[in-house]
């Protein structure tokens, strides 16, 4: 298989994730874009893995795997965070996180 | 017993609805105007990706991620989403107005310069996926590493968990 | 290089900050103690510098004496290097003398709102940064003195300043800061183009010597861009035109010490790196420069008189009058001639002497009349007798009477840049002499404009009657509060004892001009070989 | 180096004496009296002015000795060279600059005369500003002055000559602003300084191209080089004119001659001091001092050059200010328009290459100007009660001041170049020698300024001594003489003169007869020499003498054309001239100053227009009128008077402007360029900061979407260019 | 097919992380049983923690061999390096939390609990720091960063009930998870291209030539945008003011200064060991990111009225002078001198900053204000203090003889160093830089020292805990001593070799 078929399958991941990112108001579906990007990291150095795979290493999935387990903690981070918010402000829209500006 | 071309058709043709299902999912994701909705497509993509991983060999990637990520994460996300009182259905406020004017040229563009790059440097370089060549060992050579060569971030790995367990748990309990 | 005593430049560098840290322990309210040691410190460093001016070796003044370096920043090669020639000398003593005069004014002079202790603080502060400045032999160490002095002028200003005091000091910091910025800039390129020049780059040091022997080897093109950023750092302080806005502001806003300090020494520091760093160390580019360091300074002598004739402002027409002054300093040290630097080196002393003594006397009348508004005051002469004399004298002495200190630094000027070095005129590589002559004139023109606002300020404010207003018997038409002439006091003992030696070295150094110049120009000769004749 | 080496110095020792060789003491011993007098006169009996005297005897006695001895040298050795001695000053590489003094015939009569005069005035002024609020200060500066004069005629070197030539410059603005509580007198005194400093500007200039091109600030050296100068002649012209330039100020030279009449605010003594041989001399003596530089540099005395610049400033100066002198009032300003006239004359002598006679004028000149002064200040202490104003306090005084009167008369006289007075001698020489040196243009000047001088004089001379006294001058001859006598009250057009005479509020106690010795001893030791001084150089038999000529030939420094020998024939046209004016300038002044005039006012202002030439040859009031209608307004007016508007309105007007334009351009330049370009420039890039600083603002929205944006996007715009970039 | 062989790990070499993480337990444990107000004990045990881990810095400073690996065997070793370089740096980390512990001390202790689970936060992100320092592959690296990053985030959120701190905490994470998010997505591109995650291997792999050249440069950049977040230039700097202000004030003392500082040695570490020669990439782009960290910061701090806004903007643009000095690494042979530059800086830099907000939770005890206008006339009533701040601020704006001269005098040495177009111009941006800049920091100088005290403010003499005294005590002597003899800091600077750095 190309390895391209991957990357390019991440690349789209990622972007969707950033348009996501980018896009959404809601901190919850933020937190959601960003795991899309993540994925896509995944994804890119699974194929990476596959590619170097003669040369007897597997870096690739051990890093995967560390980058599975960050994130599970930063996602508990983030929605403890959002948690911390709602109950100050009774909103998780990003937008309203403008009170310090300038 | 399949030949190798035949799998790799099969692959490909895997791969390609596989993929298709994720990107549609991420899409939805970004899109949907109803939080749970979009949580649910996470599922889709998540669980698209665990395929690919399981394509690219790598079984004990693709079984952690379905247990972290579906298992674990997404209840966290739909734990996330009833606590904060989302709206259990459409809900028009959960984008920024007219935010995909930047969204979408900035993530276009990004996609170009990825695509271009990644086109141009791997062009048509192949790999070998699941059922070519030796997979024989992986999951023991993973275990190998992550016990000698990276048994430090391993070891760092266990303290970040621990204290985002903690902050988590003193942000998010009520006081 | 002489190496005895080695101490002795130390010693009377940082004595001043040991009685900082001696009175960082004397309670703020007892401003007499800490007055006293201020004082004391002050004139123990003064002590140290007459012992020094004892042991020089006059014979041999353009050898560094008390020469002594040691380990300092090894990694980037910086020394703590010092050493004394006849050029340093008079400013080293100079420094020394003026902080001890100063303190003395300041004794029952400290300005809104008190706080002694800190006030005398920043003038030892002060005093350190100034006379390491003159004694630093090594390029970052002049650097670091040469900064040192910023901030306790910056507060000096700011605290215990006009009204105007925050604007003015804040332009005071910036311009310096911008300057030194840039002349950062191009000491470490001097350094690293000098290191990779050099047959042993491993030799190569911050040291002046090393400069002196390396810097003329440093490509022409590159050299003039180097002194590019040496020359606005300086200017800066000197100040020349177009960088000399901050110097009236300064003035005029600062307290009569930060005022007599600032015109006495620290205009001084950017006509020494002119004359101790960027001039000798990159001789190539100094004499592309000079052309144009000469028309600034010209520019600065006239456009500074100008700008006096405008002031109604006693200490703002008096700070001009610094600008118009360094001009002719300027000047001189463009000629790239001993007989001009000399000149500017006499300059630089008798500027700081007299245009000190014209701060002191203006902050006198301000104590006195509560206003330096030049047509609200006249007959000082006549209610302030002794005051109005040595205005009178003082301003003489600035406009370059001779027979008193000013002159003996506009008059070689003017005759050093009819004649400049052999190097700007000669016609194979851009003759420049017909432009010093005309410069020489346009300056002397200076000189005339000088005497016309100095005079005209002088006949305002000595002469005539004194106004209603201050008289006691008078008509109040201005609706200024009748200040009476309670506190119109003539001189007090206080400041006859700040003065009087200013005014006698005004005086002696105008009848006896050989006692500088003998001391300076062997060191001049030596430094302008390089420029052939 | 020329100056304090050695070997000379013993060479001329053997040739000179003990004066010659101490001949520094001359200025040294006042300039120590003024400080002393600074600082101990007011605890003295006298107030220091006893310091003051003593100091100027002392170097009166060192001159004289030193003039004796130079004498003394001069008949031993045919070309006696000039004797220096002179100690490092300072030196500044090559350049050595010493101090000490130079000796030489000019130098020598300069200290005599300056040491002499200074005496006198010293003497004069212990009565003339007695009881002045500055007493001490008044002597302290006049004794500075004269130590400032005799340094500069001492002087060895250029610096040293600045050195005296400025310190002059200070005292005279301290003592023509004497009285500074009024505002004029201090403006005068400004004016003064700054015009004078003006032409400074030339003397540095000029110093700075004689070192250039002799590489040297030694006068000695200076001439001796400019005499066989082959260089850039240019640049030594340029050199000339610059030094020449500061003579002009000094002297008091068209144009700048404005500030001598306001100088008349000073007390009189300084007014003499400053106009007889101090001061306004300097420039004279600073030119005869570098004479071969002039020489050389401006051509003079070149075949086919009938002009060059001294003369014609000199000449032009000579009869400005004589027109000038007839129309002023006051005595002493005519004195002083008179001072300038004969510095003209002088410049022009040195101008034509008359050496010696412009030389010998100064040495006249000091006298009788002198006195001149004195007599005036002598009129208005006890005459006219402080007035200098001819027409209103003046008149009548020969009888009541018999002394003043007949010095006075002595000195006109002298002044005028009525024969055989000292003035004849050196005037009518520079006249001859204008002739003589193919300067014809400059002859007739001479000519035509010396029946000004006379004419101008004599009417000062009428008004101030003849005639009906008025003013102050009636009070103070009513007073004592018997009061028969017709009261002076019809004389005048002013109803003030009829007011009891006060000034500043306390009635004035009149003498009672000529002033007191302290002024009348000076004044006649004064009018005595201005009647003897020409005979040191009398050229005109039968007297034949030339002693001064002896005692200063050597002073030159450049070859110059022998004098031409006097004849008595070519004075003739001169003589006349004198005579004429005289005549006429009586008669006219006799006409119309002279008693019984009260129907002219009345006509002259009833009449504008006169006709009729019977009534021109008949009626003597007519000829006053036509005096006053026609020369004076007709002529004088619009001549004199023009010229007077132009001095004071065009040229003073520039002096002024120039200082109010200074003044002016340096308000612009401030407002403008410096609060407004060269801050605001600074000003600006920080309000240009702190603005850019605010536009960049919104980009710190608060909103974590658009920073998430931002991040992004300036990834993916940072990768797109370095990927295009590099690939 | 490998066996399985045991590391060998290194146990002194690991002696800090191990001190640390010993520690971190160690406080949790103590925090379950001491009673509420005895919780301040917490940060006393945090303080002994965190100079017990110095100890063992000290002694492998001292003895045995100057570069070794914590844990090696074969294809382990030269992941995880202890050289000089990690060591000054580990040593940096730890102090500068240590000043931090001191800072929080009366902080925590008086506005809101969960004292004992701060500390351990910032021992968890303190080790994180000191693991970056050792990491010389990417796992290590991203597992480092974001070791330090997660606790960083919670604890600009700590105080729950300030919206501000919320607001602080949430956009801290949000931009963090996106920078880590493009910066895993270049590692990922990277090790794509060299097949090991090795940095010293992706430094032999990313040469800037071949068809995959793109691929390379995206590795390289997104992963410098990544760590450029962390050092917030500009423009990855868009969270700092917001996160500055908002959060607890010890805690922004510590991510101006030790995240900040974490950053950087990420950076380098990347720069010097994976990009040697990706030069036209990363040159060029932190040439453009210098050059608007400092002027964007510069500016828009000349216009903030909060001092810890404007503090931030102020970090913001001291960081475009580290850059300045990063961005000129191997050019004409600068490596060195802008790699101890860098190092240098950072130092001295975290003497500064860190003293400059001691003074301000000093200040704020009083004034509970941070606005610079409730700074006027401080110097009437706290003449320390404002002695103490301007010293701190005039040692930012690069004024001698305090230290910040002599880290601006390395970076423009860097720069100069480098030479050619991109150094001098950037050199020249930089002076222009360091003017602006003491614009901002006089401001702060004035209002102390000139202006009128506010209208009913308490002007009593202001009291200043121990602990503050003690971090003032610190930073003042080390902003001074740094700054008058310099010789120290520049001869540690000296021996920072980075191991693997400048091809050997």
């Amino acid at each position: 298989m190309l390895v391209n078929n991957f990357l390019l399958l991440g690349a789209l991941l990622f972007c969707i994730g950033v348009y996501g990112v980018i896009v959404r108001k809601n901190a919850v579906l933020v937190l959601m874009s960003i795991e899309l990007i993540l994925n896509s990291v995944n994804i890119n150095l699974l194929a990476f893995d596959r590619l170097w795979a003669d040369s007897g290493n597997n870096d690739g999935n051990v890093f995967a795997l560390y980058i599975i387990a960050v994130a599970a903690a930063e996602v508990g981070v983030g929605l403890a965070m959002v948690l911390l918010i709602f109950r100050n402000r009774k909103t998780i829209s990003l937008d309203d996180l403008s009170e310090m500006k300038g | 017993m399949l030949l190798a071309s035949d799998i790799q058709v099969a692959q490909n043709i895997g791969f390609g609805i596989i993929a298709l299902v994720m990107v549609i999912g991420a899409l939805r994701v970004v899109t949907s105007s109803n939080v749970v909705h979009a949580a649910l497509w996470l599922i889709a993509v998540m669980a698209g990706a665990a395929a690919q991983y399981l394509l690219l060999s790598a079984e004990f990637v693709a079984v952690t991620q379905v247990l972290v990520y579906i298992g674990a994460v997404m209840v966290l996300f739909l734990f996330g989403v009833m606590l904060t009182r989302a709206k259990l259905g459409k809900d028009v406020d959960l984008d920024n107005a007219g935010a995909w004017k930047i969204g979408a040229p900035v993530a276009l563009l990004l996609l170009g310069v990825m695509g271009y790059v990644l086109v141009k440097g791997f062009d048509d370089t192949k790999i070998a996926v699941s059922g070519e060549g030796s997979t024989v060992g992986q999951n023991s050579l993973l275990s190998d590493k992550i016990f000698s060569t990276y048994a430090l971030p391993f070891w760092a790995l266990s303290f970040v968990l621990l204290a985002a367990v903690i902050g988590a748990i003193v942000l998010a309990r009520k006081d | 290089m002489i190496q005895e005593q080695q101490w002795l430049l130390s010693l009377g560098t940082f004595l001043p900050l040991a009685g900082v840290l001696v009175m960082l322990f004397i309670p703020k309210k007892d401003e007499a103690t800490a007055k006293g040691v201020a004082l004391l410190t002050a004139i123990a460093t003064l002590g140290v510098g007459i012992y020094t001016l004892v042991k020089f070796d006059y014979d041999q003044s353009e050898k560094l004496q008390f020469f002594t370096t040691n380990k300092w920043i090894s990694p980037i090669k910086a020394t703590y290097t010092i050493g004394l020639d006849g050029i340093s000398l008079p400013l080293y003593i100079l420094s020394m003398l003026i902080t001890v005069l100063v303190m003395i004014y300041s004794w029952n002079h400290v300005p809104e709102p008190g706080n002694a202790k800190a006030f005398f603080i920043l003038m030892l502060v002060l005093q350190t940064g100034m006379a390491g400045t003159f004694i630093a032999q090594d390029l970052i160490l002049f650097f670091v003195f040469f900064e040192v002095v910023l901030l306790p002028m910056y507060f000096m200003i700011g605290v215990w300043g006009g009204e105007n005091r925050q604007y003015a000091s804040l332009k005071f910091f910036l311009y310096t800061m911008f300057g030194s910025a840039l002349m950062l800039v191009a000491f470490i390129a001097m350094f690293i183009i000098t290191k990779n020049n050099a047959a042993d780059p491993e030799a190569a040091n911050f040291s002046f010597q090393w400069f002196n022997e390396n810097g003329p080897d440093v490509a022409r093109n590159t050299s003039i861009w180097i002194f590019g950023g040496m020359f606005v750092g300086f200017a800066v302080k000197v100040p020349m035109f177009p960088f000399h806005t901050w110097l009236p502001d300064a003035h005029t806003q600062a307290p009569t010490q930060g005022s007599v300090i600032l015109a006495a020494i620290l205009l001084k520091l950017g006509t020494y790196g002119f004359v101790r760093i960027a001039i000798p160390f990159l001789p190539q580019a100094a004499k592309t420069w000079a052309p144009i360091i000469a028309v600034l300074a010209v520019i600065g002598i006239i456009y500074g008189a100008l700008g006096c004739l405008a002031q109604t402002d006693m200490k703002r027409l008096i700070a001009f009058s610094s600008v118009a002054h360094m001009g002719f300093v300027m000047l001189g040290i463009s000629t790239l001639t001993p007989l001009g630097i000399n000149a500017a080196l006499f300059g630089m002393v008798a500027h700081g002497l007299i245009t000190g003594m014209l701060f002191f006397v203006a902050g006198s009348v301000k104590e006195r009349y509560h206003t330096l508004e030049i047509k609200r005051l006249s007959g000082m002469l006549k209610q302030v007798p002794h005051l109005g004399w040595i205005m009178g004298f003082c301003a003489m002495a600035s406009l370059g009477l001779p027979g008193l200190a000013g002159f003996w630094g506009e008059f070689p000027a003017i005759l050093a840049s009819w004649n400049p070095a052999q190097i700007l005129t000669d016609p194979s590589m851009g003759n420049h002499e017909m432009l010093y002559r005309v410069l020489t004139v346009i300056a002397s023109f200076g000189t005339v404009l000088a005497a016309g606002y100095l005079l005209w300020l002088y006949q305002r404010t000595a002469f005539g009657e004194p106004t209603g207003e201050f008289s006691g018997h008078g008509d109040d038409d201005h609706g200024h509060p009748d200040h009476g002439n309670t506190d119109i006091h003539d001189v007090n003992v206080f400041e006859w004892v700040a003065w009087t030696p200013l005014l006698v070295a005004i005086l002696v150094f105008g009848v006896v001009p050989s006692l500088m110049f003998d001391v300076m120009d062997p060191a001049v000769q030596q430094l302008t070989s390089v420029f052939g004749k | 180096m020329l100056f304090a080496s050695e070997t000379e110095h013993e060479a001329v020792a053997q040739a000179s004496g003990w004066f010659l060789d101490h001949a520094w003491l001359i200025p040294l011993i006042p300039a120590i009296a003024f400080f002393l007098i600074i600082m101990f006169g007011k605890k003295l009996p006298r107030g220091g002015s006893e310091i003051g005297i003593a100091s100027m005897l002392a170097s009166l006695v060192i001159s004289a000795g030193t003039a004796y001895q130079w004498i003394d040298l001069v008949g031993k050795t045919e070309h006696a060279e000039a004797v220096t001695h002179s100690t490092t000053w300072f030196e500044i590489g090559s350049l050595k600059v010493g101090i000490g003094s130079r000796i030489d015939g000019l130098a020598m009569m300069m200290l005599i005369l300056v040491a002499f005069i200074s005496t006198l005035v010293q003497i004069y002024s212990t009565e003339y500003v007695r009881g002045d609020r500055r007493y001490t200060h008044f002597f302290g500066s006049l004794t500075l002055f004269s130590a400032g004069m005799l340094t500069m005629v001492l002087a060895p070197n250029m610096v040293q000559l600045i050195l005296g030539w400025e310190i002059m410059g200070l005292c005279s603005f301290l003592l023509i602003g004497h009285w500074w509580e009024e505002r004029a007198n201090s403006e005068a005194a400004l004016k003064a300084f700054w015009t004078v400093r003006v032409g400074d500007m030339g003397l540095l200039v000029g110093t700075g191209i004689l070192l250039a091109l002799f590489g040297t600030l030694d006068i000695g050296e200076i001439n001796a080089k400019a005499a066989e100068f082959t260089g850039d002649h240019k640049l030594l012209a340029l050199g000339a004119v610059a030094l020449f330039i500061a003579c002009i100020g000094k002297s008091g030279q068209f144009p700048l001659h404005t500030w001598l009449p306001d100088a008349m605010a000073g007390p009189t003594p300084v007014s003499s001091l400053l106009h007889s041989s101090t001061m306004v001399v300097a420039g004279v003596f600073l030119v005869a001092r570098l004479y071969p530089v002039f020489h050389t540099g401006l051509d003079i005395n070149l075949a086919g050059h009938h002009f060059n610049l001294i003369a014609v400033i000199g000449g032009i100066t000579v009869l400005i200010a004589a027109g000038l002198a007839f129309v002023q009032n006051d005595i002493k300003k005519v004195l002083a328009y008179s001072t300038v006239s004969q510095l003209g004359y002088m410049m022009m002598g040195l101008g034509v290459g008359a050496w010696m006679p412009a030389v010998f004028h100064i040495f006249t000149h000091a006298f009788f100007k002198c006195c001149l002064f004195l007599c005036a200040g002598s009129v208005a202490h006890t005459g006219s009660h402080h007035s200098f104003d001819m027409k209103k306090d003046m008149g009548g005084l020969r009888k009541k001041m018999p002394i003043t009167f007949l010095t006075w008369m002595i000195s006109t006289a002298a002044l005028c170049g009525v024969p055989f007075f000292s003035g004849f001698f050196s005037k009518d020489e520079i006249i001859d020698s204008a002739k003589g040196n193919d300067y014809k243009v400059f002859f007739v000047v001479g000519l035509i300024g010396a029946f000004m001088t006379t004419a101008y004089m004599t009417r000062a001379t009428y008004l101030t001594f003849f005639g009906k006294a008025r003013g102050g001058a009636a009070h103070f001859v009513n007073e004592h003489e018997d009061h028969s006598h017709e009261p002076a009250h019809d004389e005048g057009h002013d109803s003030d003169d009829h007011h009891a005479p006060v000034v500043h509020g306390k009635p004035l106690v009149f003498a009672p007869d000529d002033s007191p010795w302290q002024i009348t001893v000076p004044l006649i030791i004064l009018g005595a020499l201005a009647l003897v001084a020409g005979y040191l150089n009398a050229a005109a038999k039968p007297f034949e003498t030339d002693y001064f000529h002896r005692w200063l030939h050597s002073s030159i420094g450049v070859e110059i054309p022998e004098a031409p020998h006097f004849e008595w024939m070519n004075a003739v046209p001169s003589i006349a001239l004198v005579a004429a004016g005289f005549i006429v300038s009586l008669l006219i002044c006799k006409a119309v100053f002279g008693e019984g005039n009260s129907p002219l006012k009345g006509l002259t202002q009833r009449n504008a227009i006169l006709g009729g030439v019977h009534k021109f040859l008949v009626n003597k009031y007519y000829l006053d009128a036509l005096y006053e209608k026609v020369i004076v307004r007709g002529i004088a007016h619009p001549i004199s008077a023009a010229a007077y508007w132009t001095n004071q309105h065009i040229l003073d007007g520039i002096v002024n402007a120039v200082g109010k334009g200074g003044k002016r351009t340096g308000e612009m330049v401030y407002k403008y360029i410096d609060q407004g370009l060269v801050d605001g420039v600074v000003n600006g890039s920080g309000t240009t900061a702190t603005h850019a600083g605010g536009a960049l603002q919104p980009v710190q929205s608060g909103k974590v979407n658009l920073y998430g944006a931002l991040l992004f996007g300036a990834a993916a715009v940072g990768a797109l260019v370095l990927v295009l970039v590099n690939s | 097919m490998i066996a399985f062989s045991s590391p060998i790990v290194d146990y002194h070499a690991l002696a800090p992380e191990l001190v640390l993480a010993a520690g971190l337990c160690l406080v949790l444990l103590v925090d379950l049983f001491v009673p509420d107000h005895r919780r301040w004990i917490t940060g006393t045990i945090s303080g002994f923690v965190l100079l017990g881990a110095l100890l063992p810095i000290v002694t492998l400073a001292v003895w045995g061999d100057d570069v070794r690996d914590a844990i090696g065997g074969p294809g382990i070793s030269g992941r995880y390096v202890v050289d000089n370089f990690a060591l000054v740096l580990k040593a940096l980390f730890l102090l500068a939390g240590y000043v931090v512990v001191l800072l929080s001390t009366h902080e925590m202790d008086e506005k809101s609990g969960y004292q004992g689970e701060y500390y351990v936060l910032l021992l968890s992100s303190v080790l994180g720091m000191v693991m970056m320092a050792s990491s010389r592959d990417l796992i290590s690296v991203f597992v480092a960063l974001e070791f330090l990053s997660i606790p960083a985030y919670m604890m600009a959120a700590w105080k729950k009930r300030d919206r501000k701190s919320n607001e602080a905490g949430v956009k801290y994470y949000l931009l963090g998870v996106f920078a880590s998010a493009v910066m895993l997505y270049g590692m990922s591109l990277l090790y794509g291209i060299a097949g090991s995650t090795q940095l010293t291997e992706i430094g032999k792999a990313v040469t800037l030539d071949g068809d995959k050249v793109g691929i390379q440069v995206l590795g390289v950049v997104f992963v410098i945008v990544g760590f450029a977040f962390k050092v917030s230039a500009v423009p990855f700097h868009t969270w700092a003011p917001d996160t500055y202000e908002g959060a607890p004030t010890p805690v922004t003392a510590f991510l101006s200064v030790a995240s900040k500082a974490a950053g950087f040695v990420g950076l380098m570490i990347m720069v010097y060991l994976a990009f040697p020669l990706a030069r036209d990439v990363y040159r060029p782009f932190m040439w453009v990111l210098a050059a608007l960290t400092m002027t964007i910061g510069n500016l828009v701090a000349l216009k903030q009225k909060n001092l810890v806004r404007m503090l931030a903007y102020s970090s913001v643009s001291q960081g475009g002078f580290i850059l300045m000095a990063l961005a000129m690494a191997y050019t004409n042979g600068s490596e060195e001198s802008s790699l101890r530059a860098v190092i240098v800086y950072l130092i001295i830099y975290a003497a500064t900053n860190l003293g400059a907000f001691a003074v301000i939770i000093a200040v704020a005890r009083r004034t509970r204000s941070a606005e610079i206008a409730s700074y006027g006339g401080l110097f009437t009533y706290a003449p320390g203090l404002t002695v103490m701040m301007t010293i701190f601020l005039a040692s930012l704006a690069g004024i001698p003889p305090l230290g910040g001269w002599y880290a601006k005098f390395g970076a423009f040495r860097a720069a100069v160093d480098a030479g050619g177009g991109w150094g001098y111009s950037i050199a020249i941006i930089g002076a222009a830089n360091a003017v602006v800049a003491t614009a901002y920091y006089i401001t702060v100088m004035r209002e102390m020292w000139m202006k009128p005290v506010p209208e009913n403010a308490d002007t009593s003499s202001v009291k200043v805990p121990a602990s503050l005294q003690a971090a003032l005590a610190i930073c003042g002597v080390a902003t001074l001593a740094f700054g008058v003899v310099p010789g120290i800091i520049a001869k540690v600077g000296a021996i920072t070799d980075l191991t693997g750095a400048f091809g050997g």
